[in-house]
């Protein structure tokens, strides 16, 4: 009982806006320095070392970007709403300000995807764009996003919006599971999942790394943006606080 | 009459409530005990959280710090309950434009489950003198006639507790004189009014608590 | 229980009471049905196949058109504030006011649905599937839409928010929706998309009130 | 003069304050575009047929969903009283007000119109024609959209009465937006049709106006 | 100051004035002559028709019967030339919920074409006490904040006429001074104002017009 509430006290103190400003101001430099360090190896197996496709050509590669940005954009939604019931439950303000610094980086992510899907989809389909499940559902998750920031921009005040926007986080979260599972349900033109983590991979080794290395990247610069935008909205937040006004940051 | 409003002795307290809007912190500390039958007068100065301070005694917005108890318990636990036993009438006079008087008077009744005949209402709506406007849209009304209806429920409800926010800006001589009466007969039935005003009204009361939020103030004054 | 009774009540007069809004979400629906043979030509075979599509979207479209205001009206004249200290618990009260709002703008758009499905070329059956469906489906749609409402209160641009907000929402309703009249017309049987929406129907019934009250609260605090 | 460029700085000022309402309007415009495909399948010869049809009555349905509440919040707030009583003939305040309207909301869907023409598979020269149409047709459509929320001010069923009146008004427009296109992809030429839209437009530029002003005369009295 | 103000000598005159709003006539025969330098108080009972007067009298509506006249010249042949010598402030505050209290001055003032500095604006906003207030969207000041804003106009216009519907509504009493002074102020460079209010506000002033519309009321009192 005592460890349980000591840990909990030490959960809460990391989640008040005074420890975690200077924590983040600290770790985004590193979380940004180790996304370069990994883009620049993934990029350079993916386009250097990784072999010329035998149906695609090169047109291929743009999967080192396709694929981690897909991932992300799912990804970040699910950290969102996982922020949302952290919001909901605790009441941590942190919580909703990194739900909020996330959802930008989760929107270009989506659409790095369209973008990169629809390059790919006219040379290997013959069109930009098809009306598939996937691709559609991944459209609506762009949308979802969209709709989460459009809502809190209109929100002025910041306790309404951090509530308002946990619950559509909460509520739009169902979709996610749809985008994953839509080549499964749906027979579609879209590829089926060729990483998992039961069966081997389908893939040739160093594609699979570079992927790999690309997802960690953009993994970890996500990370850093974010702590970079939760460390503005303290600031925009806070900036009556004494705390900060010590900092000498207002 | 008395005995059945009444069955335990009322008592609206507060103690340190503390409100923040935005960034913005308005006051900290109120604290105030009111027994039966005593009006409670908020004052301040424009903006200083008159209507912060009522929405927070009934429950619409949460204050940052403090809580406020009627006949001892708090009233945070049940808030359904706590709302059954008070009438609260804000800036807003909460009428609808395509209903007429009578029918606005209805369906306010009738959302606090206070129903009451037709005449009751048409004999309220009399007693502020809109009667001979009971059938005419609340739409097009004047500025003060709306304010009128909306205080008709006054003149039906058995709720012990009235908050009543600025109840008689744009009302003319006669209807704050008859508001008044309201009132004073309230609080001789052992009833409670927390009232804002900026208009001088002479009220005849035995017991009149004072709560001056420019002292609870956390700004310098403008 | 009587005060539920009485905010249904007081709902539906306002509504008759403003008759030509009634009237504006069916006349919104037919006229968005009607303009897709004028902006596509007339060619029955292509109108048939986009039937059940368009009407669909027409009556999403119609249901959201109202339903931006639903909450409004009475944050604005402070009739929200009583409804919140009145005896109703609010995912009841709300429950009502969306209840109501379907009965006036989603059962004549059902009823006139058969109608638009002949323009389309539609046959007998196909209409009864379509039907059904959007009897099943327009409850979801006021539900989600009464979420987006409530969570957009009060802000200047909120009514031109919650399209955004809940038409992403939505769609899977449609799918379903316009699935079932497709799946009906290439004989493979539109039962299974029509339980799968009467499912949906129930969770959100559920569900969605208590959401809607929570959004409530949060927007008029 | 003086006066009507502050009218139209304030107007563009206050829609820079509600962002989320700008970028609404885009993303109801896209998402309605994108639900057709979504209730009709997935077939691309039946989605290019479609294809400036689904275009222009989503730019249809978008233009007039910011316009129902035009003049709403200027009533509601006593800001009309003052404009009637400004130093601008109120038929060219209202004329600055729909002019900063349609800067800010149908601009952006005129340069979003050709990504959704790509979605649809139109080819790079349909596309030039549809966005030319909507340049050209926005601006009407935004014009009866005005007079339509002109008149229906005041109105508590305003907002939603609004589209009922002005879509049958708006039909020849969005006859001729997409029949341009469709011209085009038979090989016919748009430039007969694209012509007639100028010509319409110039004549409602002139005449709308004074119309609008006189409606919000008779609303505010 | 006050010949650049007002070329010749002012007069508002109202003759015959009638009114009905639906199938109700409110009130006829009203008239009066304010020369310049005078207020006029229009008094009457809730619903007796004040906002409607001044509506019609600053053009808003049109009465069924009589006429206004400037300087002796009828008002209804050049509404806009009309409309350039008053400053009107009805029921309602005329603010935008989503422009700060400047932004909402600047707005007000170029719709009028009385263009005028920042500073300016800022020192009209400060003198009725909301300069610490400047930078809040409109929405979310306090009731009584919001009238201040509206009011503050008054510090800036250099209309000879002003016409103010209820314009201590909601006020605090230094708001209220505040408001009395620059009344008075106007009313001593020869400007008029037209005002109704239900609050006994005491004004020094020279020349008092009292326009009952109780009296001149085509209805039994309620
Ligand atoms: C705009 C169009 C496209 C969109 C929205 C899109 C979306 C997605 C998404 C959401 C994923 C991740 C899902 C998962 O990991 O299972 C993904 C993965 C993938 N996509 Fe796309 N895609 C598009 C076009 C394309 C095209 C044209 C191709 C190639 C022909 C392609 C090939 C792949 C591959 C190989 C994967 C990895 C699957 C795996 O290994 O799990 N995509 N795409
Ligand atoms: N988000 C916010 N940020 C900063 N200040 C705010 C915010 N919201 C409200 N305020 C301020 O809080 C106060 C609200 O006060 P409230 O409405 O309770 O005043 P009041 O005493 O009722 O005034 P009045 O006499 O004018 O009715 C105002 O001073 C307002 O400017
Ligand atoms: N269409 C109508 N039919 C009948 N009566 C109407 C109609 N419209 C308005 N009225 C009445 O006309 C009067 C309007 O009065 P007005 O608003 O001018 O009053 P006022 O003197 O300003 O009152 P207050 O002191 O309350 O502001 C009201 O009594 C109202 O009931
Ligand atoms: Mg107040
Ligand atoms: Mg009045």
């Amino acid at each position: 009982m005592a460890t349980l509430t000591a840990s909990r006290s030490r959960f809460f103190r990391y989640a008040s806006p005074a420890t975690f400003y200077p924590l983040a101001g600290r770790l985004w430099p590193w979380f940004a320095a180790v996304a370069a360090v990994l883009a620049l190896a993934g990029l350079a197996i993916g386009l250097l070392i990784a072999p010329t496709d035998a149906t695609q050509g090169d047109s291929y590669r743009i999967i080192f970007i396709h694929v981690p940005a897909a991932w992300m954009s799912m990804f970040i939604y699910l950290v969102m709403a996982f922020y949302a019931v952290l919001t909901f439950v605790f009441q941590t303000r942190l919580s909703a300000m990194m739900m909020r610094a996330l959802a930008p980086t989760g929107a270009m992510f989506t659409f790095i995807a369209l973008w990169t899907g629809a390059l790919w989809g006219k040379p290997t389909w013959g069109a930009w764009w098809v009306w598939d499940a996937r691709l559609t559902s991944e459209l609506i998750l762009l949308f979802l996003y969209l709709g989460f920031m459009a809502l809190q921009s209109a929100i002025d005040d910041t306790r309404r919006a951090d509530r308002a926007g946990a619950l559509v986080a909460l509520v739009g979260v169902v979709n996610v599971p749809i985008i994953y599972f839509s080549v499964k349900w749906w027979n579609t033109l879209h590829q089926g999942a060729s990483v998992s983590l039961t069966r081997a991979p389908s893939m040739a080794r160093e594609m699979l790394i570079g992927m790999l290395l690309m997802a960690l990247a953009c993994w970890m610069y996500s990370i850093a943006v974010a702590l970079v935008r939760v460390r503005a909205l303290i600031v925009e937040r806070e900036r009556d606080a004494a705390w900060l006004r010590e900092a000498g940051e207002a | 009459m008395l005995t059945d409003l009444l069955p335990a002795p009322n008592l609206l307290s507060a103690t340190g409530l503390a409100c923040r809007r935005g960034e913005r912190r308005l006051f900290k500390g109120v604290a105030f005990s009111a027994p039966a039958g005593s009006l409670v007068l908020v004052g301040g100065r424009n903006g200083s959280g008159k209507t912060s301070l009522l929405r927070i005694l009934v429950g619409l917005s949460s204050a940052v710090a403090g809580s406020v108890a009627w006949c001892g318990r708090p009233v945070a636990t049940d808030p359904l309950a706590w709302a059954a036993q008070l009438f609260y009438l804000g800036h807003a006079s909460a009428l609808k434009d395509d209903l007429d008087a009578a029918e606005n008077l209805e369906l306010a009744c009738s959302l606090a489950a206070e129903p009451c005949s037709r005449d009751a209402r048409l004999a309220a709506l009399a007693r502020l003198g809109v009667a001979h406007r009971a059938g005419l849209p609340a739409r097009l009304l004047s500025q003060g006639q709306r304010r009128r209806v909306a205080l008709a429920r006054l003149a039906l409800t058995h709720r012990p507790l009235w908050v009543l926010d600025e109840p008689f800006v744009g009302l003319d001589a006669i209807a704050m004189a008859e508001l008044g009466q309201l009132i004073e007969t309230h609080l001789m039935r052992s009833g409670i009014v927390v009232l804002t005003t900026h208009q001088a009204v002479d009220l005849v009361v035995s017991r009149r608590i004072v709560v001056d939020l420019d002292a609870a103030s956390l700004e310098a004054p403008a | 229980m009587n005060a539920l009774v009485a905010i249904m009540r007081f709902e539906l007069l306002l509504a008759w009471r403003r008759k030509s809004a009634l009237a504006t979400t069916l006349g919104f629906f037919v006229i968005v049905a009607s303009l897709f043979p004028l902006g596509l030509g007339a060619d029955p075979q292509l109108l048939r196949l986009i039937g059940s599509g368009v009407v669909w979207v027409a009556a999403l479209l119609a249901t959201l058109l109202g339903l931006a205001r639903l909450f409004a009206a009475d944050h604005e004249d402070g009739t929200l504030e009583q409804l919140r200290l009145s005896c109703v618990p609010l995912p009841l009260a709300a429950l009502a006011k969306i209840g109501a709002h379907w009965l006036v703008t989603a059962v004549p758009l059902c009823l006139a649905a058969p109608i638009l499905g002949l323009q389309y070329g539609l046959s007998a059956s196909a209409i009864g599937v379509l039907v059904a469906s959007l009897v099943l489906g327009t409850p979801v749609l006021c539900l989600l839409g009464a979420m987006g409402a409530a969570l957009t209160l009060g802000l200047r641009a909120g009514g031109v928010l919650v399209p955004v907000l809940v038409l992403p929402l939505e769609v899977p309703v449609l799918i379903m929706g316009a699935g079932s009249v497709e799946a009906h017309m290439n004989g493979l049987g539109a039962g299974p998309w029509l339980s799968l929406l009467a499912a949906l129907l129930i969770v959100f019934v559920l569900a969605t009130p208590w959401v809607v009250a929570f959004a409530l609260r949060i927007s008029s605090e």
